[in-house]
C-alpha cells in the first residue's frame, strides 16, 4: 500500500474539495509557493483566482473570507502560526460563529481555518507554540485535531463540505506522521465521532492529535502489566461523548492526556463530563500543559512543559492502584 | 431618483426613529437604541443609489440604513421588539437587524469590524457572476480600527466593487472626531489607494449624487471608492443617555448641529400637498408597523439557541439536569 | 453602616490607587466623561493626563499599555464591553503574558483591564453579551470576577497593584449590588483567595461573580430541607484550591454554577480538580450556559441562555439524592 | 558617527549572521534564524543614532538592531544557542532576544504587533521625565497589519517620541511588496500626520542621517516620524529555505538584490588597513562569543516556567503526580 504523510493528507483534501466544488477556495500567506507546504501544487491545478496570497491583515482576510461565506463561497484559510488565530479572534468568534443565530438562521459561515502546525515547532518559542484548541471548543467552533493521515483527510474534507465555521489544528507533533493508506478507503469522517485505536479493558487513555502517537506507545510499552484502551474524540468540539461513555462504562478509568494548559482545557471538560454521568471505579487524571504555560526557547525547557510519554505512564500506574 | 422618493426615505427613517423612541420609553424595546436621527440623508441617498440585489453592512446605529435599503418597517419594529415575526426573529435586535433577501448583510455591533466582511461577499459576488456593488456604513470613530484599514488594502489590491460610507458625525460617543483623529479621514482611504471624497451629509441629493458615482464607479469594474458625509447626530449617543446625562455636549453645539435638518431640507424641494400627502402615508404605515409589533408573538424560549449552528448541530444545555 | 455600590467601589478603588501611585493611570473609551461610570469624577479630581481617553483602536492602546508597563507604568485599561477582549486578545495573551517568561524575567508588565458590565447587559444582545472569563484562565491570566462591593474594591486594587496582567470582570448582574459597608474596613483582597459566603455541611455550592448572589437566595430557599455551603472563589484564575479543598471535605458534594460556556468553562476546571482529588460521596454537577452559546437578543431568549437559580435548585437537589 | 564605527557594526552584524547560520546547520541553533544580511545598513544606521538609554522594539529579524543597539554578542550566540548565559536566559531565542538594560525592549515574533507596545514605552518615559526616544523596527508586510496603522494614530495624536523605521526588502516571505501594500508606505504613515521619507537602505551613512534627523526631531518634542529604507535580503526568508527551496525569487532577482552590498559599501570609504584591523577584531571577538556560547550550560528545566509570572505565582504543573 502507498505511504501518505499527514501534510499530503491535507493537501489531498484541499485538493479534491476544490476539484469538487466551485465554491470553495483556499487564502492564507504564501499558500501559491506554499511554504508550509499544506498548499503544494494547487496553484498549479486551480490557478490563482483559487488559491489567493494575502497581506499581512490576519482580521482584515478573516473577515473577508466571512463575508464570501455570507456570499455563498466556501473559503478555507491558511493560518502560519496558531497564534495568528489570536489576532483574527473577534472576527471568528464575534461573527463568523454568530451570524447565524443572531440572524435568526437567515444566512450561513462555511469558512474552514487550517493551522499547519500546532504546538511545539522545536525552537520556535513562545510566540509560535500554543495550541489553542481549547479556546474554541469553549466558545463553541466546531474544532477538529487530527492525529493521523487519514483522519487529517477526513476531517478537512468534513470542515470544508460543513456549514458551520470550524477550525482545523494540525499538530506540528503530527505533521510527518506517514501511515499506509489505501487512498480508495480516504473518506469523510464526520465530526464529532471519535475513535478507537487500541481496545482495551482496564483504562480508557484520551488523548488529542500527535499525543495519540504517544498514547499508543505508552499503551505498548505497559502492555504486560495493563490492558490500556486509547481513544481519540478526533473533533474536539462537537465531542464524542457516546464513544467516550461506551469505552468508560467498559473500563471504569480514565486518564487524559491533552497539550492544552491545564486549567479548564479540553481535558478538564472531558473528566468534569466524566465525573458528572459515567461510573469511575477510581479518580481520573490528566496529564497536560501546566497552568498558563508558556513555551520557552531552550529545547529542554520547550519540553518539560509539554505532556510526555513518562507523565502518562506515571498517571495511568496510579490510577489503577486506587480506587 | 425622484424628490419625492428621497423624501420620504428620509421622513420614514425620522418618524420610525421617533416611534422607536417612544418604544423605548414605554419598556417595549428592551436595551435601547442608538439614533439615526439626524444622519437620515446619508442612509437615504446612498441607498436610493443602491439596486434591490446590491448588498449593505450596517452599524450600531443602523436603523436607518435597514429602512433605506428596503427592509419591511414593521418587520424592523418587530425586531427591536423582540417578536418572532422580526426580521431576525427576535435574535438580532436593533444592532443586528438583517434581511439577506434585500442584501442587508447585518447591522454589526462591533465598530469597524464589517468593512471586511462587505468587503469580501462584494469581492465573492463578483466571482460569481453577480454584477453587484457593496456598500459599508460605519461612523468616523471606525477609521481608527486596524481591521477596517486591513478591508481598505484588500478592497483596493483586489479592486474590490466596495463603496466605504463614513458617517462623520464629529462624535464617537463621548469623543470628539479631532480628538480621535490623527490626519484627516479621507487621507486614510487615498493611502491605499482608494480615491476619496467629502459630502454634505445632510443634503440627501448631494450624498445621492455623490454615492451614484461611486456605485457606477464599481459596478463598471472601477474598483472601490470611499465616501466622508459630513453629518450630525440631532439625539443621544444611546437612549441611555436620556436618563444618564453624561456631559460632553454644549447646548450650543446640538443647537448648531440640529440647525440643518435632512427631512426639512429636502422637504422644502416638494410642494406642501405632496409632502403632506406622504408624511400621511408614513404615519398610517408606521401606525400599522407599531400595532403589527406589538401584537407579535414573543419567541418561544425552548427555541432559544435552534439556530446556533447552520448545520443543525445541537449544542448541551447549561443545566446538567 | 453607609451604602456602597459595586460600581462605586470599583471607582473608589482606581481613585484610592491614582492616588496613591503616581505611576498608574487610566484608558479606555469615554473614560473622561465616565461613559459607564466607572471613572466618575477622576478626570476631575486626577487631571486629563492620567484619565485618558483613547480613539477606537483596542488592539493599539492594549499594546500601548503593555509598552508603557515595560517603561514602569501601572496602566489601567478599561474596556466598555467583554467582546473588545478579543479584539485585543493577541496583544494580551501573546504579549502582555508571555514578555516576562520570554525575556528571562527582564521585565514585567503590570497592565489592569476592566471589564463594566460582562454577560448579558439585556436587551444588548450577541455581540455585547460574553461572559470570556474562562478563556483568560485558561491562557493564564490572572482572572477575578468580584460578587460584591468590598470585593470588587479588593480585587480591582490588588490588580492594580499586582506585577502581573489582570483581568477584572465585573458582571452586569453586579454592577447595581449595595452593601452596607464600613469604608475603614474595604482593603485589597489578595488573588487566590476565595470566600465562604454562607455556611453549610450539606453541600458546596461554588458560585461565580453575580450568580453568587443566586447561589445564596437558593441556599436560603432550601435552608429548610437542605445546608449548602457558598463557595465564591472571587479570583477565577489563581484559583483557591484549598478553600475549595476545605468545604468539599466538609460537604462531600459539589455544585457549580457559572455563566461561562458549558464547554471546558472554568466549572469544567472545577469539576475536574475535584474529581481528581476531592472525595466526593456522589458525581458533582455544573450549571452553565450550553455549549458554544450565544445570547438571543429577545428577553425570555437571552435569559433561557443563562444559568437560573430553578436549575441550580435541581442540581442541588438531585446531587443530594445520588451517591 | 565614524566612517570606522559604522563599517563596525555592518560587518560584526554580517559575519555574526554567518557564525549564526554555520550553528544552524550544525544543529547547535535549534529552529534555526531568519537572516539579517544584505540589510546591515539600516540597523546600524538607526542605532548608532540613538543613545544607549533610547530604546527600541525589534522584529523576527532582529539580530541585526540587537546587536547594533549594543547587545554584547556572545550573550546574544548564547540565547540562540539555548544557554542559561543567554540574554533571556535561554528563554526566548532568536525571535524573542531582549536585553532592557541597553534599551531593548525584545524581538517580536509577530508582525506589527511591536509598534503600539514601542509607542506606549516612548510615551511612558517621556511620562516618567526620560528624556528617550523609541525606534519601532518592522518589514514592509508590517504595514498590512491593522494593530501598526493603529499605533501611528495613537503616536501622531500625542505627539509621542517614536521612530517608525520600516525595512522594505521587498518581500514578505514570498510575497512581493508591490501584491500586497496597496498605495504607497509612505502615504500610509502621511496619513496620520506622520512626516514621512524614504532612504537608500542599503547606504549605513544615508541611513544614520536620516534616523538622526528622525531622533532628533522626536527628542525636541517634534512627534513621530516615518523611515522607509529601501534595502535588499541576500538570503533566505528563513534558513528552512536552505533546505526546502521555496520558488519565488530568480536567481537574476537576487544577484540584483545582492550587487549593493552595505558591508562593501560602508568598507569602501576606509582605509584597507584600518579595515583589515576592523576585520580581524571582530573574528577574534565572533570566535570568543562562539566559544563562550558553546561552553555554556544549558538551563535547568526545572526551572522552564520560572518567569511565567513577574510576581512569583507557581503555576500548577502539567503532569497531576
Ligand atoms: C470595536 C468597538 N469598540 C467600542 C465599541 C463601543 N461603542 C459603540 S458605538 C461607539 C462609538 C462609535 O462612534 P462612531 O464610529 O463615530 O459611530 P457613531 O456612534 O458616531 O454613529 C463605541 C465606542 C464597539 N461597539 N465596538
Ligand atoms: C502577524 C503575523 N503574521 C504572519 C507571521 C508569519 N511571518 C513571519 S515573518 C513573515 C513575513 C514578514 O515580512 P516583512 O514584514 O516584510 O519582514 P521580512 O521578513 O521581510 O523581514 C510572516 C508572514 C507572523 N510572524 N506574524
Ligand atoms: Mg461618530
Ligand atoms: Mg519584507
Amino acid at each position: 500500500m502507498p505511504r501518505l504523510s499527514y501534510l499530503k493528507a491535507l493537501n489531498r483534501a484541499l485538493a479534491d474539495e476544490l476539484a469538487a466544488d466551485e465554491r470553495v477556495f483556499v487564502m492564507g500567506e504564501d499558500v501559491r509557493v506554499a511554504a508550509s507546504n499544506l498548499t503544494a501544487g494547487l496553484v498549479k491545478r486551480f490557478g490563482p483566482d483559487r488559491v489567493i496570497d494575502t497581506p499581512l491583515s490576519e482580521q482584515g482576510f478573516t473577515g473577508f473570507a466571512t463575508g464570501a461565506a455570507l456570499a455563498g463561497m466556501r473559503p478555507v484559510i491558511e493560518f502560519q502560526i496558531p497564534a495568528l488565530l489570536f489576532l483574527s479572534f473577534e472576527q471568528i468568534v464575534n461573527h463568523a460563529h454568530k451570524f447565524s443565530l443572531m440572524t435568526g438562521g437567515q444566512c450561513r459561515v462555511p469558512v474552514t481555518y487550517v493551522v499547519t502546525g500546532a504546538g511545539s515547532r522545536t525552537g520556535w518559542a513562545g510566540q509560535h507554540s500554543d495550541n489553542p484548541y481549547s479556546l474554541f471548543a469553549h466558545v463553541g467552533i466546531k474544532t477538529v485535531v487530527p492525529a493521523t493521515p487519514a483522519d487529517a483527510y477526513g476531517l478537512l474534507v468534513s470542515a470544508v463540505r460543513d456549514d458551520d465555521p470550524v477550525v482545523v489544528f494540525a499538530p506540528a507533533g503530527a505533521l510527518a506522521v506517514r501511515d499506509d493508506v489505501d487512498f480508495a478507503t480516504l473518506a469523510a469522517v464526520p465530526l464529532g465521532s471519535g475513535r478507537v485505536h487500541r481496545e482495551g479493558t482496564d483504562i480508557t487513555v484520551v488523548a488529542v492529535g500527535h499525543l495519540v502517537h504517544d498514547a499508543l506507545a505508552v499503551a505498548e510499552e505497559l502492555a504486560d502489566e495493563v490492558s490500556v484502551e486509547v481513544f481519540d474524540p478526533r473533533s474536539v468540539y462537537p465531542f464524542d461523548w457516546d464513544g467516550l461513555a461506551a469505552s468508560v462504562r467498559k473500563t471504569g478509568r480514565l486518564v487524559v492526556v491533552d497539550d492544552s494548559n491545564r486549567f479548564s482545557g479540553v481535558g478538564a471538560e472531558i473528566l468534569a463530563t466524566a465525573a458528572e454521568q459515567l461510573p469511575l471505579a477510581a479518580p481520573p487524571a490528566r496529564v497536560t500543559r501546566p497552568d498558563g504555560a508558556v513555551l520557552p526557547f531552550s529545547l529542554e525547557l520547550d519540553r518539560a512543559v509539554q505532556p510526555t510519554r513518562e507523565q502518562l505512564a506515571a498517571a495511568i500506574n496510579l490510577t489503577l492502584k486506587k480506587d | 431618483m425622484s424628490t419625492l422618493e428621497l423624501y420620504r426615505a428620509v421622513r420614514l427613517i425620522r418618524r420610525f426613529e421617533e416611534r422607536a423612541i417612544e418604544l423605548v420609553r414605554s419598556g417595549e424595546i428592551v436595551g435601547g437604541i442608538h439614533p439615526y436621527i439626524g444622519q437620515e440623508a446619508v442612509a437615504a441617498g446612498v441607498c436610493t443609489a443602491l439596486r434591490p440585489d446590491d448588498l449593505i453592512t450596517s452599524t450600531h446605529r443602523g436603523h436607518g440604513h435597514v429602512l433605506a435599503k428596503g427592509a419591511d418597517p414593521a418587520r424592523m419594529l418587530a425586531e427591536l421588539c423582540g417578536r418572532a415575526t422580526g426580521l431576525n426573529r427576535g435574535r438580532g435586535g436593533s444592532m443586528h437587524a438583517a434581511d439577506f433577501k434585500v442584501g442587508i448583510f447585518g447591522a454589526n455591533a462591533i465598530v469597524g469590524a464589517a468593512g471586511s466582511i462587505a468587503t469580501g461577499a462584494a469581492w465573492a459576488r463578483r466571482r460569481l457572476g453577480i454584477p453587484t456593488v457593496a456598500v459599508n456604513f460605519f461612523g468616523d470613530g471606525a477609521v481608527n480600527e486596524g481591521v477596517l484599514l486591513e478591508a481598505f488594502n484588500l478592497a483596493s489590491l483586489w479592486q474590490v466593487p466596495v463603496v466605504f460610507v463614513c458617517e462623520n458625525n464629529g462624535w464617537a460617543t463621548t469623543m470628539r472626531v479631532s480628538d480621535a483623529v490623527a490626519g484627516s479621514i479621507t487621507a486614510r482611504a487615498e493611502a491605499f489607494g482608494i480615491p476619496a471624497s467629502t459630502v454634505d451629509g445632510q443634503d440627501p441629493e448631494a450624498v445621492h449624487d455623490a454615492a451614484r458615482a461611486a456605485v457606477e464607479r464599481a459596478r463598471a469594474g472601477g474598483g472601490p471608492s470611499f465616501l466622508e458625509c459630513h453629518t450630525e447626530r440631532f439625539d443621544a449617543h444611546h437612549t441611555f443617555e436620556h436618563k444618564a446625562r453624561l456631559d460632553y455636549r454644549s447646548a450650543e453645539e446640538l443647537g448648531r448641529a440640529r440647525s440643518r435638518d435632512p427631512v426639512d431640507i429636502q422637504g422644502a424641494r416638494l410642494p406642501e400637498v405632496e409632502r403632506e400627502r406622504v408624511d400621511h402615508e408614513i404615519e398610517a404605515l408606521l401606525a400599522d408597523a407599531v400595532a403589527f409589533a406589538l401584537e407579535s408573538p414573543f419567541p418561544d424560549p425552548l427555541g432559544a439557541l435552534d439556530d446556533l449552528y447552520a448545520s443543525g448541530l445541537r449544542p448541551r444545555q447549561g443545566s446538567g439536569v
